[in-house]
């Protein structure tokens, strides 16, 4: 279970929080200049890397304001929160410890135990 | 003010309070104003209460503050405090006196039985004196604020029966 | 028993995943269209995904017509399977129940069962007298949100995974297919909007159709293709208890008072959870999801409270948003998925493979599977089986 | 040749006895005895029946990894599989045995036995398929009935409860390790935990006599000494009776506290406490695990663990055999045999697999000089007996030398006990000294000490610590001297399984002992290509039992990487997963069950429904009333039916205090509540209201509502009961991720106002007579419009809105006053015929009206344009949630599902809800192939004002089916009731009534 650090209540357990989903997606400012492949890639696509990954929490049973994290889904890792008028961190800031597209990094990501 | 239970280090009062809601953006139109109704000056971090002997303000976040009368006004007072602020239409104040209920927790183990209930950490470190949380109680969405050697928990008023069930299951077993 | 062979330079058909789906994906394009230079690949051991890690409910009570056809095309293949692969998977057909908790369920299990019945499925309604013949340890009327009826489905039931795997790999293996296992795939290749092949731990290897079928990690060999798909990969959890003599013979599954839960022949519950809330390829998932699943199995089942959790863990399931599957091509040419199955994939794991092969073969999707294609993001004609699926198992 | 105490031991309480039964049989132990050292004390060592081959059992262990001795406790509630060597005895326990029918001794089930070269691994698979049907109706329940072990527990309700923790630091494991640790922190600013699963700390101290004294004082005086300390420094807390059994991201430990150890638990206290502990650092003191060994028979009662041996000896003060063989392959049985001789009791024969000269020299004399057989390269190839071990064949020098015991004590090594590591999410790497696995790297902030990160030499403890914890700041340096019987270093040689001298299809070496998995099954799965880790361990059932392999999975590895010709770390382990130990569910579901399930929200009218024979209907966490029971036996439809007459006829009040409420405020306001819902709301008067709709951007309804205009930065909006929370949130959610440059602020104030709707064509009487000085006339009070009046000392918002249909009223009014203005309204409305009334009358006077109930007549899948609902989208609106989506292809379509009323042919007809809408008049018996259909029947209710029922439904082209005939099928019967396709709007289409 994780620990959020909500940049307005401080750490918290996850408990207290809601996910949103990918950060920094735009919703689009005229939908109707858009083509229904357009609209529908914002509707239902979101990214879902397996690594770093931008994405919204909202403390939902705190403050109820949202924000950004940096979370490293292959071991859960939270490297950062930030409030959303920030600017996004800038990605080579942190190692990503990921070897391939699908493979997990050997330390934490759950699906391994010894080291060879 | 009604006991409901003191033992064993631990002792629990519900009480009567008047609470506003604020919301706006906080800056020194939205201070003039507050301090105007209430000669009290804004908490000056997040989290923060500051009080005088009428009223105490709590900051819940950067666009939230909750005032409480610290003595009992008549319902039609607190409705008009609330119209005054709302004739500014960059402030949202809405009554929560009596949609809220509130438990005055105090005695020396009371961390000790809340802890059977939230995960929150109450030590001194990480909650003050004169601070603010809001988090789950008994699953239950709770506002906390820290008074001297007391903690005030309120919640919704549906939730009154449960919330104090649950307390008393805590402290009983 | 199954071959480990070197992986050659090319073959006709490479299907990516060696779980349940992509091993009998394998198969019945031996099978039933005849190809012959097959591989699978499998980044770990077979089954070492979902396959492996789940509660292993089989039924095929789906809300819509779409969704009823495939999942009972996948039922009846599993009627025939053990026989089909002289392999035993220990199908179960102990009944399935989903319990209604307030009016609300009452509706939408009627419903279905109605819609269920036009499409000649054996669902039906039973009230709370019933339920209790079958589950007789279910606490009904003291709880929170009682027990007031269910649907039943007594052609569902259980299945022994890891079986269902081993079998169509051997099976699969017999007809000359190469079941390659750690060999991961790091990506897709290719060119001219048409495939080439996967670039893998073990080199480059050709081939002008590939299936992914990797369940979890679909979207992710999608995007090296260039293909964004609307999946999110989040973590499933399920336990199992110490094991005891028999005492609940039917698979139970609740909505409102969120458990589900079977027997396995060994004896031990087998209790699926939650999803968590946040996408994560950990394969475990958080303690409170655990928490919320046993407090609902001992409301359900009072006599549980004495039993105890003796293991617990997680499998990573992609969650599309209409909670149906894709089974489809896309715009690169030669690039099929079979993905987005959520929380409820293992039933249709024959039924799902079938149609695929047929995909893959004909270039052109099943009757079957026509309505679980990618455009239906675009034209919104989806098929929405949340109501059905909020338990999918 | 039996057991005797010792009476030196260090924690026995001699004078205390207490009575229990086993299988019937009464017996005595002493207080603080477990089941198992009770047993032993009276010589009984058979107490199980194995799992597959029902083979007889004894204990293998003395402790948490007990694979074998596993009970039921018939006083408690059945609890079945208890360990045996954990569980406390108190008087008038009973135990029992399990698996086996009718006796213990005499086991049908053990006929498994003698056929079990059937039964090798994977046996299920490739047997008990054909013929056609067998499996379901003879196979699969004749292996149901042997399923389990124990049998299934009684209905019982457990009070136990949760404790949440927030420190920086934890210490796993309160012995020898973790106790130095812990006074490094006596008095210093770190909040300490320290967690120790036995009723006392000390670890090893406890458990053997390696240590003969620590700072000069003897073992016991110090932890004594070490104890008081600790406890007196406020900062350290100590949980003792505690296991921890989970290990989670953030350092979020489980740990599970029995507080009721060697007693009936009560019923009116908690048995179990669960404490959910968060951590700044986590230090894992929790020891080591000793392995077996596989040779044949090694599953028979009288076959233990050397260290479990010597853990009964001082810990239990119980030597289960006065003269028991010794067999091992390192140097920890060493002093266990310096145990045994100084209680005088000599071992029958020392088995070292260890050649002469690796075997310590203080080992060697020790055995010369107390004049003990030993054997030095020697194996134990096997022993023999019934219901417990006879004898005992040596394999010396290419010799079997047989010998006679009732014991055998067997260390095949000790394992660092690294689950709690591993599932912290370390690596764990391969020692080829120590033929173990030992900590590597952390993951998270986790320290590993003593034993459990493979130090096994007492000398270099207290560096050890305090080299680990030198990173910390402020903690002691404390001196510790610790002077050991034993030697200090530690030496293994590398042994798994023994070959038997003759190899017969019956005889087993065991590496599961609980599964019944031998080394045989391990060889013949990976000849049949399971030769993965995961696969052999699904294939065997290897490891998968409830001590999950904890003596044993390292020896299966060993095995297999033999067969394998592997290294360990090639075979690798499988993964490590919570719990621990297995853990109860009644401790994990806490009390937030049963009557604490969930919450039950309440209105401030609930007592007055109780008072008034109110049904009530679950609505999320609501407590809704469904119906009021007028009198004795009236059923629910026959409520209903009188509440919507009356209704109609006069007036009714419901109260609608759990609708969703929210107040929106600010500078863009107007924009918001534009871009929020589909309605447009620029050009709606101040003080106005509207029936709103708000969607998802997948262009789906999501919620409905009344929105009131106070003035363009000032909205309430009502929401759903259901729907409340997820409104609000949307609100907030696109206020502050999507639209910040807007400034707006909204308020949830569902629970600030109470709600009544009072409607019927008496309802403007009846607030005439309750608000006198109000002006309820159309003119000065009209259709959808809303005011604030003063009201006592108060105030109540009134707003002129209905869903019944007919003239009504929907009244707002502060919780405090609520209760007070019902009773008012209904005394003043008795006369004028008020009656109150639930959510299915409301629910019934809607579909007369065609009004629509989301989440019923909708599903998540239904477009306003679906609904006819046209005339609430905002065209000339630039953007709104979901607009977009209304034009997408699918959703554009003219043949969708749309709603349209349903009125049978027949008056008399029964329409039910969810009843689906055929073209064909008839349906086969057993339906082969789908029928198709045109959609389905949503709202179905029989109106007592038309006589007959009245439903909605959506149906595919619906609006251009009017007057059309049309089916509805019967859910069970192949009949179907014909009936016409409607307008939705069975009553007053004029709406006059609700105009009047
Ligand atoms: C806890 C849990 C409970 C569940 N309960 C049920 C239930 O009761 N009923 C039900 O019907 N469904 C259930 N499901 C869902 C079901 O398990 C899955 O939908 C189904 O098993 C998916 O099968 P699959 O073959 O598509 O995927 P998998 O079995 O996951 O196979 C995909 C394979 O692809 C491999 N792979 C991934 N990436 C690569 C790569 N780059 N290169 C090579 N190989 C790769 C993986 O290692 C894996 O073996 C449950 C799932 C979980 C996690
Ligand atoms: N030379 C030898 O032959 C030999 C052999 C073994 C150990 N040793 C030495 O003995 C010492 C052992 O000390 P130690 O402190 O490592 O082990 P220990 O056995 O003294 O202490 C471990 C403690 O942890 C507790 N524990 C284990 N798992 C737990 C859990 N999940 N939750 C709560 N409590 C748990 C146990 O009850 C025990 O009290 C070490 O110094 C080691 O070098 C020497
Ligand atoms: C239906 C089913 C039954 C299981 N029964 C057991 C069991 O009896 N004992 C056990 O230790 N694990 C059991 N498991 C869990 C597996 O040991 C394992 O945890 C799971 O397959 C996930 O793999 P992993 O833990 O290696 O990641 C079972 C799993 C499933 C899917
Ligand atoms: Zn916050």
């Amino acid at each position: 279970m994780l620990i959020i650090n909500c940049p307005y209540c401080g750490e918290r357990d996850q408990s207290e929080f809601s996910n949103g989903g990918q950060a920094h997606v735009v919703r689009p400012s005229d939908p109707e200049k858009l083509n229904d492949k357009e609209w529908s890639e914002y509707v239902f696509v979101r990214s879902n890397p397996k690594g770093i990954f931008f994405e919204r929490w909202v403390h939902s049973h705190g403050c109820r304001k949202w924000f950004n994290a940096v979370r490293n889904t292959s071991t859960d890792e939270i490297i950062k929160t930030y409030k959303l008028n920030e600017k996004p961190p800038i990605l080579a800031e942190f190692t990503n410890n990921l070897k391939t597209p699908s493979g997990e990094p050997e330390l934490g990501s759950g699906n391994f135990t010894v080291k060879k | 003010m009604k006991e409901l239970y003191s033992l064993r280090g631990l002792d629990v009062f519900q009480k009567d309070l008047h609470q506003i809601v604020l919301r706006g953006k906080g800056d020194e139109k939205f201070k003039e104003i507050i301090n105007k109704e209430t000669s009290l000056s804004l908490p000056p971090e997040n989290l923060k209460i500051t009080q005088n002997d009428k009223f105490l303000l709590a900051k819940h976040s950067f666009d939230q503050w909750n005032l409480f009368y610290l003595d009992r006004k008549e319902h039609k007072e607190v409705l008009k405090m609330v119209s005054t602020f709302n004739s500014h239409e960059e402030i949202l104040a809405s009554d929560y006196s009596y949609g809220q209920v509130y438990f005055e927790i105090s005695g020396k183990d009371k961390n000790y039985y809340l802890n059977k209930l939230t995960h929150f950490d109450f030590r001194i470190k990480k909650f003050p004196n004169l601070s603010m949380a809001q988090t789950l109680v008994a699953k239950i969405d709770c506002s906390i604020y820290h008074l001297n050697d007391k903690f005030i928990i309120t919640c919704n008023c549906s939730l009154e029966e449960y919330f104090k069930e649950r307390l008393l299951d805590a402290i009983n077993l | 028993m199954w071959r480990s062979p070197e992986p050659k330079k090319s073959y006709d058909i490479i299907i990516v995943g060696g779980g349940g789906h992509g091993l009998g994906t394998a198969y019945y394009l031996a099978k039933e269209h005849g190809f012959k230079n097959i591989a699978v690949i499998e980044k770990g051991w077979l089954g070492c995904g979902n396959t492996g890690r789940n509660t292993t409910i089989i039924r095929s009570n789906y809300l819509w017509d779409e969704s009823a056809l495939l999942y009972d095309h996948s039922l009846k293949l599993w009627e025939n399977l053990s026989e089909d692969l002289n392999y035993n998977v220990m199908f179960s057909q102990r009944g399935v129940l989903n319990l209604a908790h307030n009016e609300h369920d009452i509706k939408e299990i009627k419903r279905r069962m109605c819609a269920n019945r036009l499409n000649g499925l054996d669902s039906r309604w039973i009230d709370t007298g019933e339920i209790k013949k079958l589950v007789p340890i279910m606490n009904t009327d003291n709880l929170r949100y009682p027990v007031l009826g269910a649907s039943y489905q007594p052609r569902g039931g259980v299945a022994r995974h890891d079986a269902v795997a081993w079998g169509f790999a051997m099976r699969a293996d017999e007809m000359g297919v190469d079941i390659i296992q750690n060999c991961e795939v790091k990506g897709v290749r290719t060119k001219n909007g048409q495939v080439e092949g996967v670039e893998t731990s073990q080199g480059f290897i050709e081939s002008k159709k590939i299936g992914i079928v990797a369940s979890g990690h679909t979207s992710i060999l999608a995007a090296t293709a260039g293909v964004r798909l609307p999946l999110q990969s989040r973590p499933l959890q399920a336990l199992v208890s110490e094991p005891i003599k028999p005492v609940i013979n039917t698979v139970v599954m609740s909505n409102a008072v969120h458990a589900y839960v079977s027997q396995s022949d060994k004896g031990e519950l087998v209790i699926g959870a939650g999803t968590d809330g946040y996408n994560s390829f950990t394969q475990r998932g958080g303690y409170d999801v655990i928490e919320e699943t046993i407090r609902a199995i001992v409301e359900l089942y009072p006599i549980f409270g004495k039993m105890k959790m003796l293991r617990q863990w997680g499998g990573i399931v992609d969650i599309c948003p209409d909670a149906s599957p894709i089974i489809s091509k896309c715009d690169v040419k030669g690039l099929y998925f079979n993905c987005g199955w959520g929380t409820g994939g293992f039933k249709a794991t024959p039924g799902s493979a079938n149609v695929f092969a047929y995909t893959i073969a004909n270039d052109n999707p099943h009757k079957i599977n026509a309505a679980f294609s990618l455009d239906r993001f675009e034209t919104g004609r989806l098929v929405d089986e949340h109501g059905a699926a909020a338990v999918a198992h | 040749m039996s057991s005797i105490n010792n009476t030196k031991s260090f924690h026995l309480i001699s004078s205390q006895k207490v009575s229990f039964t086993f299988d019937g049989k009464k017996l005595t132990g002493f207080k603080g005895d477990t089941i198992a050292s009770a047993l032993l004390r009276n010589n009984i060592n058979l107490v199980g029946r194995s799992f597959k081959y029902h083979r007889p059992r004894g204990i293998y262990s003395c402790g948490i990894e007990e694979p074998n001795a596993l009970v039921q406790i018939i006083s408690e509630h059945n609890e079945p599989n208890a360990r045996a060597t954990v569980k406390r005895i108190y008087d008038g326990m009973i135990v029992e045995s399990q698996n086996r029918w009718p006796s213990l001794k005499m086991d049908i089930g053990a006929v498994n036995n003698l056929l079990s070269p059937i039964f090798s691994a994977g046996f299920y698979y490739k047997t008990f398929m054909g013929p056609k049907g067998f499996w379901k109706k003879v196979y699969e329940p004749i292996i149901r009935k042997t399923a389990g072990l124990g049998k299934p527990p009684k209905e019982f309700r457990s009070k136990s409860t949760h404790h949440h923790h927030n420190v920086d630091v934890v210490i796993v494991g309160g012995g020898i390790s973790g106790l130095i640790a812990a006074l490094k922190f006596v008095k210093t600013n770190y909040d300490v935990l320290i967690i120790e699963q036995d009723s006392f700390l000390g670890g090893i101290l406890n458990t053997s006599k390696k240590i003969k004294e620590i700072n000069g004082l003897d073992t016991i005086e110090w932890i004594k000494k070490t104890e008081e300390l600790i406890s007196k420094s406020k900062n350290i807390k100590i949980l003792k009776d505690t296991t921890v059994s989970s290990y989670n991201y953030s350092n979020h430990l489980i740990a599970l506290e029995d507080k009721a150890v060697g007693s009936l638990p009560p019923n009116y206290k908690p048995e179990l406490v669960l404490h959910k502990i968060r951590t700044q650092h986590t230090i894992l003191a929790n020891g080591y695990i000793e392995r077996i060994l596989s040779f044949r028979n090694n599953d028979l009662p009288g076959v233990m663990l050397a260290g479990s041996f010597e853990k009964f000896v001082h810990r239990y003060g119980v030597v289960p055999e006065t003269n028991p063989i010794i067999f091992t392959n390192n140097s920890s049985t060493f002093s266990l045999l310096k145990s045994l001789i100084e209680l005088n009791c000599k071992p029958s024969a020392y088995v070292d697999n260890r050649e002469e000269n690796s075997i310590e020299k203080s080992t060697l004399d020790y055995l010369k000089n107390n004049n003990i057989p030993f054997y030095t390269g020697a194996e134990v190839e096997g022993c023999d007996g019934r219901n417990i071990i006879r004898e005992a064949f040596i394999r010396h020098k290419g010799n079997i030398i047989k010998l006679k015991t009732n014991m055998l004590c067997v260390s095949g090594g000790i394992n660092p006990d690294v689950n709690l590591f591993t599932q912290s999410k370390g690596l764990i790497k391969w020692d080829d000294n120590l033929f173990t696995f030992k900590p590597d790297k952390a993951f998270q902030n986790t320290i590993v000490i003593g034993s459990a990160s493979g130090n096994f030499n007492f000398q270099k403890l207290n560096d050890e610590i305090k080299n680990k914890l030198n990173f910390l700041k402020e903690v002691n340096d404390t001196k510790i001297e610790i002077i050991s019987n034993v030697e200090n270093d530690y030496k293994i040689s590398e042994i798994w399984d023994i070959k038997p001298e003759k190899e017969s299809l019956w005889s087993k070496s065991f590496i599961d002992i609980q599964n019944d998995v031998t080394v045989k099954d391990l060889r013949q799965a990976i000849t049949e290509g399971f030769d993965r880790i995961e696969h052999l361990k699904r294939f065997t059932t290897n490891s998968m039992g409830t001590d999950q392999g904890k003596i044993s999975s390292i020896n299966s590895l060993g095995i297999v990487s033999k067969i394998l010709n592997k290294s360990v770390s090639e075979v690798g382990t499988t993964i490590y997963r919570p719990p621990y130990a297995p853990l109860s569910f009644s401790a994990i579901a806490g009390r937030n069950t049963y009557e604490f399930y969930d919450p039950k929200r309440k209105t401030p009218i609930h007592s007055w429904h109780i008072d008034n024979n109110a049904v009530f209907e679950d609505v999320g966490q609501w407590k809704r009333p469904w119906y009021f029971k007028n009198k004795k036996g009236e059923t629910m439809h026959q409520a209903v039916q009188r509440e919507s007459k009356q209704l109609r006829e006069s007036a009714g009040i419901l109260d609608g205090s759990t609708l969703g409420k929210i107040e929106v405020k600010g500078k863009d306001a107007l924009e918001f509540m534009n871009l929020m819902y589909t309605n447009a709301f620029t050009k709606m008067k101040p003080m106005t209201s509207r029936y709103v709709l708000m969607l998802g951007e997948d262009g789906m309804i999501k919620d409905d509502g009344i929105v009131s205009k106070i003035n363009d930065q000032h909205f309430i909006a009502t929401t759903t009961t259901g729907g409340a929370p997820k409104v609000l949130a949307d609100m907030e959610e696109y206020a502050q991720t999507e639209w910040p440059h807007l400034e707006v602020y909204m308020n949830s104030i569902t629970e600030q106002f109470s709600t009544f709707n009072i409607s019927g064509p008496k309802s403007r009487a009846i607030m005439r007579k309750v608000f006198s000085n109000i002006d309820f006339s159309n003119e000065k009070f009209p259709f959808m419009t809303f005011n604030n009046f003063k009201y006592l000392d108060t105030e109540v918002r009134i707003m002129r809105a209905s869903f019944t249909g007919e003239l009504g009223y929907e009244i707002y009014i502060s919780p405090k006053y609520a209760l007070e203005l019902w009773k008012k309204i209904f005394h003043s409305g008795k006369n004028l015929g008020l009656v109150p009334y639930g959510t299915e009358t409301m629910h019934l006077l809607r579909a007369e009206k065609g009004y629509i109930v989301v989440g019923q007549d909708t599903d998540g899948t239904v477009t306003p344009i679906d609904l006819n609902l046209n005339w609430m989208i905002g065209k000339n609106k630039k953007d709104f949630i979901g607009k977009r989506s209304l034009s997408r292809s699918d959703t554009a379509r003219e043949d969708r599902k749309q709603l349209v009323g349903i009125l049978p042919l027949d008056k008399n007809k029964k329409i039910l809800e969810g009843q689906h809408i055929l073209e064909i008049n008839k349906l086969p018996k057993k339906i082969e192939t789908p029928i198709e259909y045109l959609g389905h029947v949503t709202s179905s209710y029989h109106s007592p004002n038309l006589k007959h029922f009245v439903a909605m439904a959506l149906v595919k082209g619906g609006n251009k089916l009017m007057g059309k005939k049309v089916y509805v099928s019967d859910p069970s019967k192949s009949e179907t009731i014909p009936v016409e396709i409607v307008n939705p709007v069975f009553l007053d289409p004029e709406n006059k009534r609700l105009l009047s």
